[in-house]
């Protein structure tokens, strides 16, 4: 059964250095708030793995947690490049990060598999491609009724999954709708993991399109309102998309980055959510004019 | 926001803005932007390419998006010609009608007016690898005379490129499994390259038969549209040839920005200027999403 | 775009001598009216696929429809045996059955691979078991990775799969709630397919735990209130428990089914859904007295 | 209605009826009708069977349920001492609460009740298959010395069988996957037999070493209850060895019932007769289910 507990409590338990850490989201409910906690805890050499990395992972590779990223996409939906994950593959910096490289399809059938108690994943993909000559995790695999090749991918187990969800119950059971990607399976196929959730409520009411995670399938739930800002949550708030504008220059310059991360993450240590303002942009003296960042 | 290197467009999730933008720095711009028989007022390059590449998704089909430029054009068709075209996002929406231009591939907007979500292994398994989508509409960074595309890395040594891009995203199973692809693309001879540095997605190859050979389903890129013109491949040589010049562009300009030896159709046709209906639409479209 | 159209149209359309056919629904929304109508029509030589046959794959093997079952589980559910499977396995009564024996895992993953647009599908099942030795289609497999021996199961694409749901809306799109089972899979990996609905609607109002096919997606809708009785529509009807318990003699002896048949499906080709009734039991001459079958 | 060779029990899916009866035929039937300290009222070998059954799940265990026997075990235990116990459908409904006794494993209840209805697939693939789950519960029509269950064909033939049983259903891999396995079937040399005539679902092999010598995950079964007693691998042969003897049933009893050579624990024990709250709460079930 997950245990209700605060951020920092869950981070400290279910995430330690050296370990895979995936945290899922595909553009709605982002676990920002938990990424930018494991900064603040000075977590390193974590094997990141994520379909989509985008501006939280930019933050936490810029930090210097990450060894290795697992991914399919890299880049600030709607702005461009992710400048401190560039940094650190085209110089290193703060410290070198190996890349695992897959496609969408490759990395969503990897968590199928991890969440199937399988070891590996089969799919039509990534044929012709340059991709299986630099990703070691991708082999061929033959039909054992029709003689077709086929592509296998090795399953995603990470030691510690994190999402963020609308909301849970008290006894830990999770409810999250809208766009809810791929992060079942990334939950299911980890460890140990990790929901922070907009809110606790009494009772789960049926909705739309819901999946449940029941409690005995998590391992630990937070209460972090506003955890997935700047991404967004359906039916709590919107897409804060003036931040990610507002991220190009600041994620483009070291100094600048290094000054946001002290101010807006690592102040914050007394305060539970620092770097989640309410307001538009990733701190309050950031300019938020995007047009400046052409 | 232009386009650069540094800043790539991205096929299938978001990289190049959604809002077209005027491009002065473009040798087409000027010719574009001149006023012709079908419209009474100016409009950009930039707009005569999402107004091309809507024009070519018909009603009933289903379309599977990328963001940026495919994204405008899909909703553009929507919009205009096409009102029952599917649109389907790789966030996992089914039947999307946004009333806006998504900023992104997974915009709430996008789940709320979907005929179903799903989740992301679903919408790869069950409903782009079996080959139900008619059209996979693409972006690029680098695209080659073959229709190959790179979003990987510039540069010719992957483990220290030039330029990281943001990767693949679902572009190399978009480009195998949809029935057609279409390709959307700022030309240049930057984009407009001989041979991709990394080939993140498979046109059709190095030429006939590759396509069978790999084993790839779908018949690859069948239509390429730049903000100069209208590409497509040749039925032998399966190289991207010109066969739309749009109004206003000279063929040595598209020569100029294209990396390779170009081809041109024998019976080389004018794209049709833009409607007042299209560009109202489209303005309106691209307002609301900004 | 699915086309909407008559019970009886939809199955001279779709449904052809010689076809693989599934009829999915799992306890819930079993499409009884449509097996019912394919006896009708009098099919021959089909290759019936379900997961679960029940009470109506044993009429339509009875009335001599079927020559191969594919299959995972056989009974009358809560009330013992299929008479007339058994009568066919054992005394080729109408015409012999030949059987294709899985688990329900497996199944569902020949169901899941056809969806998929892939050959095969991989479990860790059958281990240990005599399945595989009399059954052609469970193969090994090894992970390219790991080396571990798994069990590959080819993909089933059926030329037409049948299923039952609530509703359609007038475009053809498809909206079931409840037990959703393996429909959507189903649905998916077949050539063709038709989806009977208890009716017909201007809009689909979305719904806790709806699965929703698009018009796209399906072939034809043809709507059939009361179209899984004697299994139940949630929020329709419930379940007629005494016509299972009234099937067991009836099926047990073949002058009786045959009567039965003769009288409850063959007699009713002028009206659209003859065997149907609203009441309780396979037939108003039937004895409901669940008692007396033991 | 009785279980017969012709009306079978069956794993996970439903065969045998819901409903407990008195077995008048049976040798156990009027010792366990006799009442004992425990009880002020009458009860029936089948009650005592499915009493005993419930007893062995604990609150918080999550228990994936065959109809028949299991689930009249499954749901008093959630009724009575283990309000918490997390009972899993095979039609995909995970935490059902049903206030009734369920006749088949999809009915409406389950849905309405469960804390999340899955597909079939994501049933089997991502809740039972990797382990989730700590008990399997499960029915047989045979039984044999090492546990494994067969539910597919009486006789020697696959091909021409004595008897069509209804097959496999989920439990192949239930018996895997599971933490555990628990088995409730009615005693006889009909089910408990030396050796099944065809393993549709594997107990122990033929000793020990088997399970992990084909890689099955689970322990396997680890508990079988019958109207007579309570059965337990024994730790060295796998074989199934009587632990527990019900109230008023004598063990030459379970020797004439049990088709091989019984081994006996050394510490044989008495089940407790069931008290009058058990059998108020399963009379509440069963009436309620009928």
């Amino acid at each position: 059964m997950a245990e209700i507990v605060s951020l920092p409590d869950a981070v400290a338990d279910l995430v330690h250095d050296g370990d895979v850490v995936a945290l899922e989201g595909f553009t709605h409910l982002i676990p920002v708030a938990a990424g930018q906690e494991i900064i603040r805890q000075r977590r390193r050499d974590l094997t990141l793995v994520r379909m989509t990395p985008d501006i939280v992972y930019d933050q936490m590779i810029g930090a210097g947690c990450a060894r290795k990223l697992i991914f399919s996409w890299g880049g600030n939906p709607g702005v461009g490049s992710l400048h401190r994950f560039r940094d650190a593959v085209q110089h290193a910096w703060p410290v070198p990060l190996e890349l695992e490289e897959h496609s969408h399809a490759g990395m969503a059938n990897r968590y199928v598999a991890g969440a199937s108690g399988l070891p590996f994943a089969v799919l039509r993909g990534y044929r012709g491609t340059d991709l299986p000559a630099h990703t070691a995790t991708i082999k061929p695999i033959t039909c054992p009724f029709t003689g077709e090749q086929l592509v296998a991918v090795p399953a995603l187990n990470p030691d510690v999954t994190i999402v963020h969800a609308q909301r849970a119950d008290r006894a830990g059971n999770v409810q999250m709708w809208g766009i809810t990607g791929v992060q079942k399976e990334a939950v299911l196929a980890a460890r140990r993991s990790l929901v922070t959730v907009e809110e606790v409520v009494a009772e789960l009411e049926p909705r739309p399109g819901a999946v449940v995670l029941p409690t005995w399938a998590v391992t630990r739930v937070a209460e972090v309102p506003r955890g997935a800002h700047p991404s967004y949550a359906q039916d709590y708030y919107e897409r804060d998309n003036d931040y990610y504008q507002a991220w190009d220059p600041i994620s483009r310059d070291r100094d600048a980055f290094t000054r946001w991360l002290d101010e807006h993450v690592f102040a914050g240590a007394a305060s539970p959510q620092p770097a989640v303002s309410a307001g538009g942009g990733p701190g309050a003296s950031t300019p938020t004019n995007a047009g400046s960042t052409s | 926001m232009s386009q650069s290197a540094s800043v790539p467009a991205t096929p299938a999730t978001p990289a190049t803005p959604a809002t077209p933008a005027t491009r002065p720095d473009s040798a087409s711009a000027a010719a574009a932007a001149e006023s012709t028989a079908n419209s009474t007022v100016a409009w950009t390059a930039d707009e005569m390419m999402s107004i091309a590449a809507a024009r070519a998704l018909r009603g009933g089909m289903s379309c599977f998006v990328g963001i940026g430029l495919p994204s405008t054009a899909a909703n553009l068709a929507r919009r205009t010609h096409a009102p029952d075209l599917v649109l389907i996002y790789e966030s996992g929406c089914l039947g999307a009608k946004p009333d806006r231009l998504p900023l992104s591939i997974g915009d709430g907007v996008l789940a709320e007016t979907a005929d179903a979500v799903v989740s992301v292994p679903e919408v790869f398994n069950y409903w782009l690898q079996p080959g139900r989508i008619d059209v996979g509409f693409l972006g690029a960074a680098q695209l080659d005379r073959f229709g190959n595309i790179n979003t990987t890395v510039i540069g010719s040594d992957y483990a220290d490129p030039a330029v990281r891009l943001p990767g693949a995203g679902g572009a190399p199973e978009i480009a195998t499994s949809c029935r057609e692809v279409f390709v959307v693309v700022r030309q240049s001879r930057r984009t407009f390259v001989e041979q991709v540095d990394f080939v993140t997605s498979v046109g059709h190859g190095r030429g006939p038969g590759d396509r069978a050979r790999l084993g790839l389903p779908g018949a690859g890129p069948v239509l390429v549209i730049t903000d100069l013109g209208v590409f497509r491949p040749d039925p032998d040589t399966r190289e991207l040839t010109l066969t739309e010049l749009h109004p206003g562009v000279e063929l040595d300009q598209v020569r100029a920005a294209t990396g390779w030896e170009l081809a041109v159709a024998a019976d080389l046709a004018r794209t049709p200027a833009p409607t007042d209906q299209e560009l109202i639409a489209l303005r309106a479209l691209t307002k609301a999403g900004s």
